[in-house]
């Protein structure tokens, strides 16, 4: 303890240098808002954790950067019954420690993660797996529950982990010193500060564009806006449209930005007060200008979105238009509904984009709606819009992700009843979601989401606003395309000069 | 002889000191006051004196003896009995800026006994008040001023009207009017004498200056650390003290007369106080004493009679 | 002395002791983690068997028992966010902390304690009401504001301070004057009231009266007595220092327990939370302890006392 | 014999406040003149001045002081630097706030001798015996806490005489005293500067102190000197209204007791209420037109006196 | 004694100006503070439009700046205010308690005092926020709940100073209880020290609730403080200046002239009762 103060010390107050960014080209450095909170990828996947431990590990499948599940560890896999998959496995994979990636360390990743007693965050992703095992050389077989169309899409967000480094060093120590096959290497990681990773000379699909790749803590926008500015780090994340205005015109930056696979919304609860009123919810549709936010507010970066899922995931369709713009229709409608002045408390919380809000209560109040919002601190905010209808209140905004890319993953939480999400209650709806869960084939499955859109189209259960954009900052040597997931996939950045 | 208005049985209150051994700040102490008389009680700082008169109007609670009021025991009373007795016995501060409250009107400082043991409100409370300020040479209008706006005599003179506003029996004069000015002094040494006169009312006077005690008091108590050393009507203590300590006080007390005092012998006292936490055995006085003897080390002088004096010392009688 | 000591030390357990108490109720009270941890669409089953795998269904007065046991047995616990022992997690930061609160207290002292002097022996000058001016700004702007602005004209426009981290020294100098400003100009405040206290006593103009300078009075004389309320105050402050550094550290990137309380907070990751505010209440309470041991060193009066 | 110390017409303003006005005396080596008044009527100042440590929101207007017939009024800081506890010093009426409470005995001493206490332990040494302070070995390394006041007067005097000054400034030296330290105190004062042949201004309001030990005395009243001359004379027959009543107003061991005392009526004037006359005026039994007009000068009463009153001649 | 200087007054007339300013608000704001035009969004300062002129600008969601100021200095001030005087109310009760009975009373309380001064109080504040929600109540709840040991230490002290003098024993001879001693005599002579510990505390409950707002604590959107126009305008310091400017300058010169006022009360009342 007292050592590991003395050389912070050292660290904080000695090494007076020049800054680390502009040494070699060979170095890329990123800043997050925050730390990783685990390494170990097994226990959280929040974005941050997530951009650096996705650098280390290999999975099982992933996404190329049109969307498409592609193989990864897996070269193959089949269906050999509604509910058993089998994966061949490529054979030429090591971890960094020279170690051989076998079948058996599929089948401990799948176990450790689902096994209750690890406490996985990530664990109701992977439970409809009930079994796996090794039925080959380079062979696995997964067997779930029921039918499981989603289980690929969750299954590109498994890590790889090697079984014999994990039962040697222990869970907790693991997660200090990680160790996979991905194309980088854990070379240090101060807590709270940063983490420096290195190059995996050995990488199966090939030598990785940086030798060192460092990700830095930097809670604040501005001072992450900065850093990139001088040269200090060469890429960061979660600009808002605003912020780059300024900087669109600087030479040595360039803004890049991806429409990601979120869908900014308003939720609706049909459940209580004047939102009861199915014309009430309707005006609240008509009287929303998403057009204005998205052109006005947000700089033309985000799409409009009309139903609640985006093109990137399966079961999108884009032939359920939304409720036009009409204040005149929304007035009429509130009036019908004896409505006028009506008080709708809106729940938000810092987590969520103030201006929209404040824009959506002045278009309400425009309407004849008085919207007052109750804010709270964002935990505070989950389990409310997950309590009674009563504690959710009327309005709340959303920002789903379900990081799986397929309709179940959003509307089937959000609005199926006995979701806890769920204020929305109508048979048809769960009946198609219901059906669409336990369905393989795809285009029967599209055929129940479509069904599954109109009912919430035509009750108003929420006003989709837009897909988010994932705005980013970087220097302009820097050759990177954003994709929708988020990640931070160094293996395909590069340097131009 | 009528009963004392105020009855000192062996009082002494002692205080925790800082190094453990109590600080004996009164030591056994004996004195009566008969109605209609002012009684002095003179001593050097840390004598004592202060504190017999905190103890008298029960603002200190003694260590031991008995302390009666109009023949009430007070130690060891019931609140309600303290309560009451305290309006029998009321009390005059040496710093007349302190012993006012500054953001207080005169006229509600005055007033404020009555009020809180409503006795007297409204109009009543207001007359009461103005008679009161017109008694000690005020104006009723004084009332609606604030202590900042007097000087130190005329506060003086009001506290002094809080004090008899509950036309107490016995009032306590703790230096009265050691911080006022020469000429202010003596305009409140002749009121205090005019209201013993009309009031008849009995006062026990504290002060260090022997020159003022004689000049108010009808007899004189003289402490050193702590006790009695002589009790005497005025004219005896002052003719024939007969306590070397009372000699040495008297000697020391310089006369506003230059032929006097410096044709006065030199023999001032050497040495300083002892610490009352660590009091010398025997007489307390006797490292300070020119008389003193091998007796007066070992043993402590009785408090007994000579003359019409009470004195505590071995060798009174050798010293007249 | 061994005495004050012993009595202060019992005093400080009493202290901590409600802190712990404090902090773990307030805490339970903001809800529990788990539904910060599990994935958006986790169902009410998912959700209440993590909530048992943590330990969070049982009644708040067993967790309490159990923390203080834990406690007794000097283990601080485990982070239910990065899953690592929460000494660790807090250790690791506490000398980024100590070493910003050092360079603020640096700032502060360096600046406040002689504006304090000069503007007490230059009393109602035109020296006091300039560094008056000077000292109160630092404590007149949002520090999340003046802290930006820093960055862009020191880090962007000037480019002679890096914008943000904590891998030099250099790194130090603007997030230590952001938070020492604050401090500063409680440190001149207070030196400029208690050295005036003291020029207005009689000892000074005695030591004038032995031939000796303003200056030399106050150096030689003045500057001790001075010291013993602005010690209690040095040593209230640096609590604050520590942890009331959140802001400070958000905007400068700096690894501080500040941050990291405020992250822990929002996460709601009990333990860690716990453990800075204990180190933070022990540093404080510490520094009473030496503030105490000052006094005797300068004042022989309660040197003098056993 | 040329007197150690001379003020001359020194006046002092507070604001527009003229606290003390035209006021002048002279003392000769090994004198003591006494410097009698009430709270207020600028004696404490005077003697500030004289040192030139007046506060800030004071100034000198007018007057001159004169330390061995050198004109001291406009001298720069340094220089007055060198004369302070050099050539004048001055002892204070609370003598345990006017000594530092972290620093010792010893120190406070060498520090008018402007040495390091090492250098001149034994002068300090010899000095702390001769103020009458017993066990100077032990005593020269305590601090002031731990001494009593009347000790810690005796070091005050101590730090004003070892660098044998010619005037020593003494303000109420024994009025925080007890009357037994009081006696020990003044005959130490009159000893050490009878020997030393210093010239010592008293400032004091107690009659009896100066009857004790001052061989002149100037009464002063609201910033004025009332009257000046030889001791025994100011007490046998005052010739100012002020000081007559003064005098008629102390209760003495010789009265009678319970005796109507002497009152002067009123109170004294603040500097805001001072008028262009005399400024007993108002309360003096004798006062005319005249006297509330014009300002009494000091006049020669031929027996060696000067009163500040137009009507000297008829108090009996 | 009683002299203002020049400087003074002129403090004192800013401060009265922020003060009629803030009450005003709603009279002299030119425009509605809360009324958005997308289409005007972070326009400088003195655009026209035909319902007036933008003074200062608007902000990023088209509302009139001036507007917004004035409203905030309301919201600030009052703030500010209100939880200085819960916190002044409560931290006095218990001074004058611990320091009138002294014993038990006042080893109770001030641990108590030592606790609450252990935590840092933007924790302390951060932490109640999570759980009450940030509203304006609960923030000046909040803010005033967590600040009073400060007045607690202060009138503890100078009660037990006030409590020896005379004129206290007087009273108690007169027969007054401990109420009447407490609330007549000892409040009124140490209401001066606790003054200035709340004028230093009101500029520094201004900052609060500007570094709460910060971390999204403050008072809420949409209605403006001074804290939460420029957390908001933060993000434009370099595009849009006057979002930050104007409300910090007024930030700014309303603490330094609270400072200001306060060093100049604490040198009025007795410098010798501060800090001991």
């Amino acid at each position: 303890m007292l050592r590991s103060w003395t050389i912070g010390l050292l660290t904080a107050c000695a090494l007076a240098g020049p800054a680390l960014a502009q040494a070699t080209k060979d170095t890329l450095i990123v800043d997050l808002p925050g730390d990783v909170a685990t390494m170990d990828p097994h226990v959280q996947w929040d974005t941050e954790s997530y951009s650096v431990y996705r650098n280390i590990f290999d999975n099982l499948v992933t996404r190329d950067t049109s969307g498409k599940i592609v193989p990864q560890v897996a070269t193959a896999w089949r269906y050999t019954d509604p509910t058993t998959i089998v994966f061949d496995l490529r054979t030429d994979i090591t971890f960094s420690d020279g170690s051989k990636l076998t079948p058996a360390d599929v089948v401990f990743s799948i176990k450790r993660i689902t096994n209750p007693a690890f406490r996985s965050p990530q664990l109701s992703q992977f439970d409809q797996i009930i079994a796996a095992d090794v039925t080959g050389p380079a062979q696995v077989t997964l067997r779930t529950k029921s039918p499981y169309p989603v289980l690929l899409a969750q299954l590109v967000k498994l890590s790889i982990v090697p079984q014999a480094v994990v039962e040697k060093l222990g869970d907790q120590a693991f997660n200090q010193q990680v160790l996979g096959s991905g194309p980088y290497v854990l070379k240090s990681w101060q807590r709270g500060v940063a983490s420096t990773l290195e190059a995996n000379p050995g990488y199966w699909r090939g030598a990785a564009p940086f030798k060192t790749v460092t990700f830095r803590a930097v809670p604040d926008i501005a001072t992450r806006i900065a850093d990139v500015r001088t040269g200090r780090a060469d890429i960061t994340r979660g600009l808002s449209p605003d912020d780059t205005a300024s900087l669109k015109n600087e030479r040595n930056l360039q803004v890049l930005s991806v429409a990601t696979e979120r869908v900014s919304h308003l939720f609706l609860n049909p459940a209580i007060g004047p939102t009861r009123d199915k014309r009430v919810r309707q005006a609240i549709a008509h009287a929303i200008d998403r057009d204005a936010i998205i052109a006005a507010l947000m700089l033309g970066f985000p799409k409009r979105a009309d139903v609640m899922l985006t093109e990137a995931a399966f079961g999108w369709v884009g032939d359920v238009p939304f409720w036009p713009y009409d204040p005149a229709r929304a007035k009429a409608l509130v009036k019908e509904a004896g409505a006028e002045g009506a008080e709708i408390p809106f729940l938000t919380s810092p987590a969520y984009d103030r201006r929209v809000n404040e824009a959506v209560q002045q278009m309400l109040g425009e309407v004849g709606l008085k919207v007052s919002f109750v804010m709270v601190d964002q935990p505070t905010f989950l389990r409310r819009r997950q309590g009674t209808p009563e504690e959710a209140l009327n309005m709340a905004q959303g920002r789903w992700s379900c990081a799986c890319q397929d309709a179940d993953g959003v509307i089937f939480p959000l609005f199926r009843t006995g979701s806890q999400w769920a204020k929305f209650s109508n048979a048809e709806f769960d009946t198609a979601v219901d059906a669409a869960r336990v369905t393989l084939d795809e285009k029967e499955r599209l055929t129940h989401y479509r069904r599954a859109f109109t009912i919430l189209r035509d009750e108003v259960a929420a006003v989709p606003l837009f897909q988010d954009a994932a705005i980013y900052l970087a220097r302009r040597e820097l050759k990177w395309t954003p994709t929708p997931n988020e990640a931070f996939f160094v293996f395909d950045m590069k340097w131009v000069p | 002889m009528t009963a004392p208005v105020l009855e000192v049985t062996d009082l002494a209150v002692h205080f925790p000191g800082r190094t453990g051994a109590p600080v004996r700040a009164v030591d056994g102490v004996s004195f009566a006051v008969a109605p209609g008389e002012t009684l002095g009680l003179v001593g050097e700082s840390g004598c004592g004196k202060s504190t017999v008169s905190n103890a008298v109007v029960g603002l200190v609670p003694p260590t031991r003896g008995s302390l009666r009021v109009m023949g009430t025991e007070m130690t060891g009373a019931t609140r309600a009995t303290k309560h009451d007795i305290r309006a029998r016995v009321q009390m005059v501060f040496q710093d007349p800026v302190t012993s006012l409250n500054p953001r207080m009107s005169v006229g509600a400082a005055v007033g404020e006994p009555l009020l809180v043991r409503g006795l007297a409100s409204g109009a009543a409370l207001r007359a009461r008040v103005s008679e009161l300020l017109e008694e000690v040479g005020l104006r009723p209008e004084h009332a609606q001023r604030y202590p900042h706006q007097f000087s130190g005599g005329q506060r003086q003179r009001i506290v002094i009207a809080r004090a008899l506003a509950l036309r107490p029996d016995l009032l306590v004069c703790d230096e009265p009017v050691s911080a006022l000015d020469v000429s202010v002094r003596a305009q409140i040494l002749n009121l205090l004498v005019e209201l013993q006169q009309r009031r008849g009312m009995a006062s026990l006077f504290v002060s260090h200056d022997l020159a003022v005690v004689r000049h108010v008091c009808d007899r004189v108590a003289v402490m050193y650390l702590g006790r009695l050393v002589e009790l005497a009507p005025r004219d005896a203590l002052f003719a024939t003290p007969r306590h070397p300590y009372t000699r040495a006080l008297l000697a020391a007390v310089p006369e506003p007369d230059p032929v006097a005092q410096r044709a006065k012998p030199r023999v001032p006292l050497a040495g300083e106080i002892p610490s009352p936490s660590n009091p010398p055995p025997g007489c307390t006085f006797h490292t300070r004493c020119p008389f003193a003897t091998e007796r007066c080390r070992q043993e402590v002088p009785a408090w007994r009679p000579l003359g019409e004096s009470m004195v505590a010392c071995h060798h009174a009688e050798t010293l007249a | 002395m061994i005495r004050l000591l012993a009595g202060r030390l019992l005093q400080a357990a009493v202290a901590s002791f409600g802190v712990l108490t404090i902090v773990f109720f307030v805490m339970r009270l903001s809800g529990d983690p788990t539904l910060l941890l599990v994935p958006e669409g986790a169902s009410a089953e998912q959700v209440a068997q993590l909530r048992a795998a943590l330990g969070f269904d049982r009644p708040l007065v067993v967790q309490y028992a159990a923390y203080l046991g834990d406690l007794l047995r000097l283990d601080l616990g485990e982070s239910l966010v990065q899953r690592a022992p929460v000494a660790g997690i807090v250790g690791e930061r506490i000398p980024y902390t100590l070493a910003l609160a050092g360079g603020a207290l640096l700032v502060a002292l360096g600046i406040g304690i002689p504006a304090g002097i000069l503007m007490a022996v230059h009393r109602g000058g035109v020296l006091e009401r300039a560094l008056a001016a000077l000292v109160l700004a630092g404590q007149s702007l949002p520090t999340f504001w003046s802290g930006i602005l820093l960055i862009l004209f020191f880090g962007v426009y000037l480019g002679w301070l890096p914008t943000s981290g904590a891998d030099s020294l250099a790194s130090l100098i603007m997030p230590a004057i952001a938070l020492g400003a604050l401090t500063m100009s409680t440190f001149a405040r207070m030196a400029r009231i208690s050295v005036l206290d003291e020029l207005s006593r009689d000892y000074v103009t005695a030591a004038r009266a032995r031939g000796l300078s303003v200056w030399a009075a106050v150096s030689r004389h003045v500057l001790r007595n001075a010291a013993i309320p602005v010690v209690t105050i040095a040593a209230l402050e640096i609590g604050n220092l520590l942890a009331g550094a959140v802001i400070v550290e958000t905007v400068f990137a700096w690894p501080g327990i500040g941050q990291l309380a405020i992250q822990s907070i929002q996460a709601r990751d009990f333990l860690v939370v716990q453990t800075v505010v204990l180190f933070v209440s022990s540093v404080y309470i510490a520094m009473n302890l030496l503030a105490d041991l000052a006094y005797a060193a300068i004042d022989p009066r309660i040197r003098g006392r056993s | 014999m040329q007197p150690a110390l001379i003020v001359e017409n020194l006046s002092l303003a507070l604001g527009r406040a003229n606290l003390v006005d035209s006021v002048g005396f002279s003392v000769a080596p090994g004198e003591v003149l006494a410097l009698v008044g009430e709270s207020g009527c600028g004696k404490s100042v005077t003697a500030q001045a004289i040192m030139r440590l007046l506060a800030p929101a004071l100034r000198q207007t007018g007057g001159r002081v004169l330390l061995a017939g050198q004109d001291i009024t406009a001298l720069p800081e340094r220089a007055m630097r060198a004369l302070r506890g050099q050539a004048m010093s001055m002892i204070f009426q609370e003598p345990q706030a006017a000594l530092d409470p972290l620093a010792t005995v010893g120190t406070h001493i060498a520090e008018a001798l402007r040495r390091p206490l090492r250098d001149v332990r034994d002068q300090v040494l010899q000095m702390l015996a001769e103020v009458g302070i017993s066990d100077p070995a032990r005593r020269i390394d305590q601090y002031p806490f731990e001494l009593s006041g009347g000790m810690c007067q005796r070091v005050m005097i101590a730090c004003a005489l070892i660098s044998r000054p010619a005037v020593l400034l003494a303000d109420e030296p024994t009025t925080a005293l007890d009357v037994t330290i009081q006696a020990q105190i003044l005959d130490l004062l009159r000893r050490l500067a009878a020997e030393r042949r210093t010239a010592v201004v008293l400032i004091t309001h107690d009659m009896g102190v100066v009857a004790d030990i001052a061989d002149r005395v100037a009464v002063m009243y609201a910033g004025r000197i009332a009257e000046t001359g030889p001791t025994a004379q100011i007490f046998a027959r005052p010739r100012h209204p002020y000081t007559s009543l003064l005098l008629a107003s102390i209760p003495r061991l010789t009265d009678a007791p319970k005796s109507t005392l002497a009152v002067i009526e009123g109170r004294v004037p603040t500097p805001a209420e001072f008028g262009p006359g005399c400024r007993f005026a108002s309360r003096c039994p004798l006062a005319d037109d005249t006297c509330r007009a014009a300002t009494p000068p000091l006049r020669d009463m031929a027996d060696g006196r000067l009163s500040a009153c137009f009507h000297a001649e008829q108090l009996p | 004694m009683r002299g203002i200087s020049p400087g003074m007054a002129l403090i004192l007339l800013l401060l009265v100006a922020f003060i009629v300013a803030a009450l005003a608000a709603p009279w002299i704001a030119p425009f509605d503070p809360l009324r958005q035009s997308l289409l005007m969004r972070l326009r400088p300062p003195g655009t026209t439009v035909a319902a007036g002129m933008y003074l200062l600008g608007t902000d990023d969601l088209g509302r009139d700046l001036l507007s917004r100021v004035l409203h905030g200095a309301r919201a600030s001030i009052a703030v500010a205010a209100l939880s200085v005087s819960i916190s002044l109310a409560f931290g006095t009760l218990l001074g004058l308690l611990a320091g009138w009975f002294r014993g038990w009373v006042a080893v109770a309380i001030m641990r108590s005092v030592d606790t609450m001064l252990s935590i840092p109080a933007i924790l302390l504040a951060v932490l109640t926020v999570a759980v009450l929600g940030p509203s304006f109540l609960n923030l000046i709840l909040v803010l005033g709940l967590t600040r009073w040991p400060r007045y607690t230490r202060v009138a503890y002290a100078q009660t037990l100073q006030v409590a020896t003098l005379p004129y206290i024993r007087a009273a108690e001879m007169a027969g007054a209880g401990s109420a009447r001693i407490l609330w007549r005599h000892i409040l009124p002579n140490i209401a001066g020290p606790l003054m200035v510990v709340a004028t230093s505390e009101f500029g520094l409950m201004i900052l609060f609730e500007a570094g709460l707002s910060f971390l999204g604590l403050g008072i809420q959107p949409p209605y403006p403080s001074w804290g939460s126009i420029m957390s908001v305008g933060r993000q434009y310091v370099e595009r849009a200046w006057w979002l930050t400017v104007f409300p910090g300058a007024c930030l700014f010169v309303l603490v330094l002239c609270v400072n200001l006022f306060g060093d100049w009360l604490r040198d009025r009342v007795d410098p010798r009762s501060q800090g001991r």
